[in-house]
């Protein structure tokens, strides 16, 4: 046996998954989100030609960038392998600080509060999932009803001192056509999409949820990590309860609640994997859109607004479910028919 | 930043002649009290006189989310109907929404509860005073045993928030000691509960107040200890709350339930229309509270109708009947 | 410690003799049952509860708080079976509404007995679709329940409208809020009733090859496969018993308090989570009792009702909820690798 | 232990410079276990150190502690003359100690690209994949690895392609010293001698090597010196052409090459009938295996890691999808097989990773022994185990394992003995069919012979014993036929005094 080459190589060289940026986005799931996006805005512009005038855009963007802000916030925790339970307690929390705080502080002094009330919450969640090794599921639980119960104490009731200009802010527009809402949520996802795809330690974030041990043997450091994800998606969904407070002009202490399950499902329908180590910004944010949308389309359609729930519901498993079977199915045939070749 | 860009609609071009669309954003579907306002409106524009005039528009959305009331309201308003009435999830999470339709010249009408906007007329049961009547009532009925345990409604909840330092005010005034404190939640189970717990500890209170929920809960939770009645204050108008005074109001039980009629609601689509007919109507509206006491529990038991059978599906002036309302209720 | 221990002498001692009295003492502490835990904290808020407030310290004040605990525990029992094999049941709020609902809209047609069994059926029906969903198409409990649990509150609001407006038959009364005297006190049924049902299922958990083969597959599925079981099967009947457990729970609720409506479920969605928590129960599966989960409710129930005497308020409530569920992770919850 | 020189000391006759590694009297406990009880060794630059040993000896425990992902227990470490006691894999890259770990320490979802050049960036400054590719897409030319593309996801790739990127990635940190744990385990020939080029390469700009294989013809070629260690002691060392096969095994084992392996019983007659029997299978890795195994045969699987062992043996137990032409177990045709098919069929498995794919951990040593027999409605726990009682202690018993009883957590046991549980659920089982995948890895000599002769009792208690293992003289000495894999197919099947380690070694490499 002697090798006539030094070289390794025994078949040419296969052409990466990663040969182009689209192909990534696939590889984290966003495909069917883009597919379910485009489908259901065209269904939508159907049933309702009016979603193009500048109210309407206004009014579904300002429906829609605080939901898709804190998915984005429940995606960092769920690319690290976790689940937040608090995300809805950290977003009432925030909206009131930033409502309260509002008319002592001006603007920048109630937003830099605010944002580092959220990056406290998740360095606690943090620091307990990654230094405590306690299961994420069950800290956020604890956390939940420690968050909600600080939120009831600083503003019992809804309320704050939310002005005009706050509105025009957060839910305005910058230049007709353009929500301002659309224009916060992009500069938070392209900062986020930066920090997870153009800095070292963003693509550690994906590393520690596909593999904890291989990023700790390959000499980094998994926990640092995981506190500064899930500090990080404090801050995300911190942003997300400022344009919730100025797109309602209210700081509301159960503002935060549906937005537990609500994330959840965002992030289920931006196929991100739940194990950790895969998941798209752009899947995330479309997904959001769609299920923020669910409700208008119906309303615009004549159906009455409690279809909304089911047909949610069947988005979720339609999205995430058919590819799975036809990936399956695709898996069995392929096998049955290298058999009979 | 801009201004935020109006409807482009307009007043309802193509309906505008024959019938006024009226949009009704809900939120919190599901809950009997709102269930049976709706049927209460619905069964009002059902009635000859509006048939031929309003067509209803009613959007429902879940939990008391200020964001989707917004995104709810703001679609009436893209959908260019004549008028909108909203039950508000919050005293002021509207506010956004209601600028938008005060461009687009639409008229708002909050109903059921307070809203705090000039642009909004308000067509409510007076709940600030729903509170203190029932604690002037109580204070009343007060003997020698001045301790009492208060329980208020859903914290956070603005009717809440609002009424309770009224009521707590008016008992203290009255010299009334309260020993206690706890949530009902507003709903009956947790009413009794809380009173349960609070029975374990101060067993010997002169009289219990609950707000707007518990005329049933708590005489139960009195039943259930074996400790003598004492007067109660609360009700949220449930079929069994006033069927409890008629069975117990023998054993010694006093009580009084204060609450608003869902048909508020009713009372609110009839001034709505009045608005968009061209007549002047009060900005701020507030009728009193229900009152249902020993005294009258027998006209409002319904004897053939389940406990939690939500009562005041009639408003003074529009004399809805039960079988009125219940075809709507089924749907 | 023998750390030189050669291949040789391994086979020889089976006892560790040079166990220091403090690895005697951890591995006491170890094996003391976790429940043990949660009843150390509910006798030591019964007793702080007691002291501060002598007329706490009761028989009837016990019975009290054990029978508003004893519901929290019945609808927690499913969150349990979920939670052993490694999985989390979500919709178990909607699946007590439904089956609440549903029996009186039901019981107004049918009469009580077949209300009763058809929303006991529906149970299984929405636990079974969970389960299938989750075990044959791979897609994660948290998803498939949240999911389920929104499909569901779409489908009761379509579909049972008037229920809440059904006289609530004696049928189901009679196990829950029925009151009978024993040496003085009156307990209401469901306390007996959750009892009895705590015995039967942990019975059921321990003794049974279904119940261990629960705690195979949460405790590693992979292992449990490769042993031949039918980890599929077993782990959709986890799930539909955990649905059926969680309507019998609406059953309970609706015939105690007497009402019902679309969010009656809402506050155990956290809440049947935290009492598995508090009864020692790991969420990463394979570990977890029915009794655990009982006294995690009687704990949570302790504590709400020191704070509704004590005028503390919910916010109180609350944080003391998490404290509680973060004190019992860090005595057992810790990450096993 | 005593520590004398092996023989004739070579470093006399070499130049001595300063060595680039001084490793003394270094120990590590994990808890009860002793894995290096004083080991000592040196690396001068520019030089190849074996570190031989048998399994358990210590060789990864010392090749993790150099590399920083774990501290010694005692013992002094010096590099270059300075002390070097490091904290973490970061700092010990810092300082100029690489290693490519021999379970890998790859991120799946990352791509070669980010896997070879984020451990460098250490979390700071920004990141392109584009850069990165191009910067891999370098250093791999450099390292004249051409067939890779660094866009490739490594969960795509294969085993040996892993590992060649763990090999690059410890080469990419540019180190003074590199330690390659079983860096050459998956690879072929072809990837062994372009591993050797790397090496002769580094060692020419002076970096010292620590090289740590089983494969003594590796170590033969490649080591100018070696290091012997024996339950965590350094026992002994060699150098360059100084030492024979035999020798070295002798010292590993510490004894005088005494019989490992028990009599291996007379092979079933030709006429047995068939416990076993499959033709065409196919799955994602096979192309078309056709086996088959007589009642109380022992058939041994070979070949190198990746060319589709594990995968067989998981399909003929229904836990991957296979499809076969002919497929018979016991004499009954098997249609969809899944593993709990396969365990009524007469099947029986010992999984490749005891802690994951075999036991429940925190449950019972009892309950993990009944898990193939626990019925759903049936009884379970205390009273199944009550009823299966007599069974266990047989078991436990005549495998003897050392635990503190059936309710003992597995978990609790130790390694050995915890696989001795996985395989105990087999016996006395009616099985027709065994199937074992490296029944004896990482565990102790003693252990292992019991394993064997239990292995020996069920063959000769009528059970085919389908087994695949690493180590090539267990399927020399134990099996009746060796069916050898290379790329998902049977490449030869050897039979009785054929059976010779370079017969299943050659073709394992393709030849012949
Ligand atoms: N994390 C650990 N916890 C407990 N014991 C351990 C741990 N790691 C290794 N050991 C024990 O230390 C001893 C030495 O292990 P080590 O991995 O160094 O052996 P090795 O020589 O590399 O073996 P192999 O040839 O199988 O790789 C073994 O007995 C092993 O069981
Ligand atoms: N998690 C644990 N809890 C309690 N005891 C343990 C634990 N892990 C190991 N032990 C004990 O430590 C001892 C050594 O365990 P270890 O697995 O390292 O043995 P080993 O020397 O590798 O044996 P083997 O050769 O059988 O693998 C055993 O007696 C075992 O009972
Ligand atoms: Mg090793
Ligand atoms: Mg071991």
């Amino acid at each position: 046996m002697s090798p006539t080459t030094t070289t390794i190589a025994t078949a040419p060289k296969a052409v990466g998954r990663f040969a182009s940026g689209a192909s990534r986005m696939r590889y984290d799931g966003a495909l069917a989100p883009i597919l379910a996006f485009v489908v259901f805005f065209g269904v939508y512009l159907v049933v309702n030609p009016g979603l193009l005038t500048r109210f309407q855009l206004q009014s579904a963007a300002s429906l829609i960038a605080p939901l898709a802000l804190i998915a984005l916030g429940q995606l960092l925790i769920v690319l690290i392998g976790g689940i937040d339970i608090s995300i809805g307690a950290i977003t009432s929390l925030c909206n009131v600080v930033f409502a309260t705080q509002i008319a002592a502080l001006t603007a920048p002094g109630a937003i830099l509060l605010c944002v580092v009330t959220g990056v406290l919450c998740g360095a606690v969640n943090g620091l307990l999932v990654a230094y405590v090794n306690l299961p994420a599921i069950a800290v956020t639980l604890a956390t939940a009803f420690i968050y909600a119960a600080l939120a009831r104490q600083i503003l019992d009731r809804p309320g704050g001192a939310l002005s005009e200009e706050v509105y025009l802010a957060t839910s305005g527009e910058l230049v007709a056509y353009v929500p301002i809402a659309v224009v916060w949520l992009t500069v938070a996802a392209v900062g986020l999409w930066i920090f997870l795809q153009r800095t070292a330690f963003g693509r550690q974030v994906y590393g520690v949820g596909s593999g904890r041990v291989a990023v700790q043997s390959a000499g980094l450091k998994p926990r640092l990590t995981i506190l500064m994800t899930f500090m990080v998606s404090g801050g995300i969904v911190s942003f997300g309860a400022i344009l919730l407070a100025g797109s309602t002009l209210t700081g509301d202490p159960r503002s935060g609640d549906p937005y537990l399950l609500s994330s959840i499902a965002v992030v289920a329908l931006s196929g991100a994997s739940f194990a950790g180590g895969r998941g798209s910004i752009l899947g995330t944010v479309l997904a959001a859109a769609v299920l923020g949308m669910v409700g208008n389309i119906l309303f615009f359609a004549g159906i009455n607004s409690y279809w909304q729930y089911v047909i949610s519901a069947l988005i979720i498993l339609a999205v995430v479910v058919i590819p799975r079977l036809v990936q399956l199915s695709i898996r069995r045939s392929a096998l049955r028919k290298g058999h009979h070749e | 930043t801009s201004a935020p860009a109006d409807a482009g609609t307009g007043d309802a071009s193509g309906s505008g002649d024959e019938k006024f669309v009226i949009g009704f954003q809900q939120p919190l579907g599901g809950q009997a009290w709102r269930e049976m306002g709706l049927a209460s409106m619905q069964a009002l524009a059902a009635r000859p006189e509006y048939k031929d005039k309003v067509e209803l528009k009613i959007v429902r959305t879940n939990d008391n989310d200020a964001a989707q009331q917004n995104a709810a309201i703001q679609n009436l308003i893209a959908e260019g109907v004549d008028a909108i009435m909203f039950d508000p999830a919050s005293a002021t999470g509207a506010d956004a929404a209601i600028a938008q339709a005060k461009a687009a010249g639409i008229p708002v009408l909050a109903t059921g509860g307070p809203y705090d906007n000039d642009y909004v007329y308000v067509v409510s049961t007076d709940w600030a005073n729903a509170g203190t009547i029932g604690a002037e009532w109580l204070a009343d009925q007060l003997g020698d045993n001045k301790d009492v345990a208060v329980l208020e409604g859903l914290a956070g909840v603005p009717l809440n928030d609002g009424s309770m330092p009224g009521v707590e005010q008016v008992l203290t005034d009255a010299g009334a000691n309260i020993v206690a404190r706890g949530t009902n939640g507003w709903n009956e189970a947790d009413a009794q509960k809380a009173a349960a717990q609070i029975l374990q500890s101060n067993p010997d209170v002169g009289g219990v107040y609950s707000f707007l929920t518990g005329g049933q809960g708590i005489p139960e939770a009195f039943a259930d200890a074996a400790i003598p009645f004492v007067p109660v204050v609360g009700g949220s108008g449930y079929n069994g709350e006033a069927c409890t005074l008629v069975e117990y109001g023998p054993d010694g039980l006093v009580g009084n339930n204060v609450f608003g009629q869902p048909a508020i609601y009713a009372k609110g689509l009839e001034q709505a229309v009045m608005l968009l007919e061209g007549d002047d109507i009060e900005k701020q509206q507030f009728y009193p509270p229900l009152e249902i006491t020993n005294d009258n529990a027998e006209d409002f038991c319904l004897p053939d109708q389940p406990d939690n059978f939500q009562l005041g599906y009639d408003f003074p002036g529009l004399d809805l009947t039960v079988d009125e309302v219940l075809a709507f209720y089924q749907k | 410690m023998s750390d030189t221990r050669t291949v040789v002498d391994e086979h020889d001692d089976l006892v560790d003799h040079g166990a220091s009295a403090q690895s005697r003492f951890v591995r006491l502490v170890s094996r003391m049952p976790r429940a043990g835990w949660g009843i150390a904290i509910f006798i030591a808020l019964f007793v702080i509860g007691g002291m501060l407030r002598p007329s706490l310290f009761s028989l009837p004040g016990l019975l009290s708080t054990a029978t508003f605990a004893a519901i929290l525990a019945v609808a927690s029992y499913g969150q349990t079976i979920a939670v052993i094999q490694g999985g989390i049941d979500l919709s178990v709020p909607n699946t007590i509404a439904f089956a609440a609902l549903g029996f009186l809209t039901w019981n107004a047609t049918l009469g009580p007995v077949p209300a009763l069994l058809l929303a006991l059926a529906s149970g299984v029906v929405i636990g079974l679709v969970n389960g299938t969903i989750v075990a044959k198409i791979g897609l994660t409990p948290i998803v498939t329940t949240i999911a389920m649990n929104g499909l569901l509150f779409g489908l009761l609001l379509l579909n049972f409208p008037l229920s809440e407006l059904t006289v609530v038959p004696d049928l189901v009364t009679s196990f829950t809020s029925h009151r009978f005297e024993i040496l003085g006190l009156s307990i209401a049924a469901v306390l007996p009733v959750a009892l009895l049902l705590m015995l039967l299922l942990q019975l059921v958990l321990s003794y049974t090859g279904w119940g261990r083969s629960l705690f195979l597959v949460g405790s590693r599925e992979e292992a449990a496969r490769l042993a031949g079981q039918p980890v599929a099967r077993i782990r959709i009947s986890g799930y539909a018993v955990s649905g059926l457990l969680a309507a019998f729970a609406g059953l309970v609720i609706v015939g105690y308090f007497s009402q019902a409506e679309t969010t009656m479920g809402n506050s155990y969605l956290l809440g049947s989570v935290a009492a598995v928590i508090v009864g020692g129960a790991s969420m990463f599966g394979g570990r977890g009792s029915m009794v655990g989960t009982f006294v995690g409710a009687l704990v949570l129930g302790q504590v709400s009702t020191l704070v509704a005497v004590f005028n503390l308020g919910a916010t109180i409530q609350n944080l003391i909820y998490g404290l509680i569920i973060l004190a019992v992770l860090a005595a057992y919850g810790r990450d096993r690798s | 232990m005593d520590n004398q020189p092996f023989r004739g000391t070579a470093s006399d006759a070499v130049p001595r410079t300063d060595p680039l590694l001084a490793a003394s009297d270094l120990t590590k406990n994990y808890g009860p276990v002793r894995a290096l009880a004083g080991a000592s060794f040196t690396c001068m630059p520019g030089e190849v150190l074996a570190l031989v040993g048998e399994n358990g000896a210590g060789k990864s425990t010392v090749s993790r502690i150099l590399a920083g992902a774990t501290a010694a227990t005692s013992g002094t470490i010096t590099l270059d003359g300075e002390p070097f006691a490091v904290g973490s894999i970061a700092e010990a890259r810092e300082r100029g100690v690489a290693c490519a770990f021999q379970e890998l320490a790859l991120v799946p979802d990352w791509t070669v690209g980010e896997n070879l050049l984020l451990p460098e960036k250490r979390g700071r400054g920004m990141f392109s994949q584009r850069q990165a590719r191009e910067q891999a897409e370098r250093l791999l030319t450099d390292l004249d690895v051409t067939h890779l593309d660094p866009a490739t996801v490594v969960g795509d790739l294969r085993l040996a392609d892993r590992q060649v990127i763990e090999i690059v990635r410890a080469i990419a940190a540019d180190p003074k010293l590199l330690i390659l744990d079983e860096a050459s385990s998956a690879l072929s020939p072809v990837g062994v001698e372009w591993l050797f080029a790397r090496i002769r390469e580094l060692t020419a700009r002076g970096v010292g090597i620590i090289y740590v294989s089983h494969r003594l013809g590796e170590i033969s070629e490649i080591a100018d010196r070696g290091t012997v260690l024996r339950d965590g002691v350094s026992v002994g060392e060699f150098s360059r052409g100084s030492w024979s096969d035999d020798d070295l095994v002798s010292l590993m084992a510490g004894r005088t090459t005494r019989r490992l392996f028990p009599e291996r019983p007379p092979a079933p007659a030709a006429d047995a009938p068939l416990a076993l029997e499959v033709a065409g299978l196919r799955s994602e890795t096979l192309a078309d295996v056709t086996l088959e195994a007589r009642r109380g045969e022992i058939l041994g699987i070979g070949g190198l890691q990746g060319q589709g062992q594990t995968e067989l043996l998981r399909c003929l137990f229904g836990a991957a999808p296979a499809v076969a032409d002919t497929w018979r177990v016991g004499g009954k045709d098997i249609r969809h097989l899944s593993p709990t098919r396969a365990v009524r069929a007469g099947l029986g498995f010992v999984p490749e990773d005891r802690k994951t794919e075999g036991l429940a951990l925190n449950l019972g040593v009892g309950e993990n022994l009944l898990a193939p027999w626990l019925r759903s409605f049936g009884a379970g726990g205390p009273a199944l185990l009550r009823a299966e009682r007599p069974w266990v202690d047989r078991v436990l018993g005549g495998l003897s394992v050392r635990t503190r009883g059936p309710e003992e957590a597995v978990g609790a046991l130790s390694g050995g003995n915890q696989q001795k549980v996985v395989f105990g659920r087999w016996i006395d089982r009616k099985r027709s069919v065994l199937l074992l995948h490296d029944p004896t890895r990482g565990i102790d000599v003693r252990a292992k012979q019991e394993l064997y002769r239990a292995m020996l009792e069920l063959a000769e208690a009528g059970v085919a014993i389908v087994w695949f293992s690493t180590e090539v003289e267990e399927l020399v000495h134990l099996c009746h036929r060796v069916a050898v894999l290379y790329r998902g197919q049977v490449a030869r099947v050897l039979e009785g005094d054929d059976i010779t380690p370079d017969a299943i070694v050659g073709a394992a490499v393709g030849t012949s």
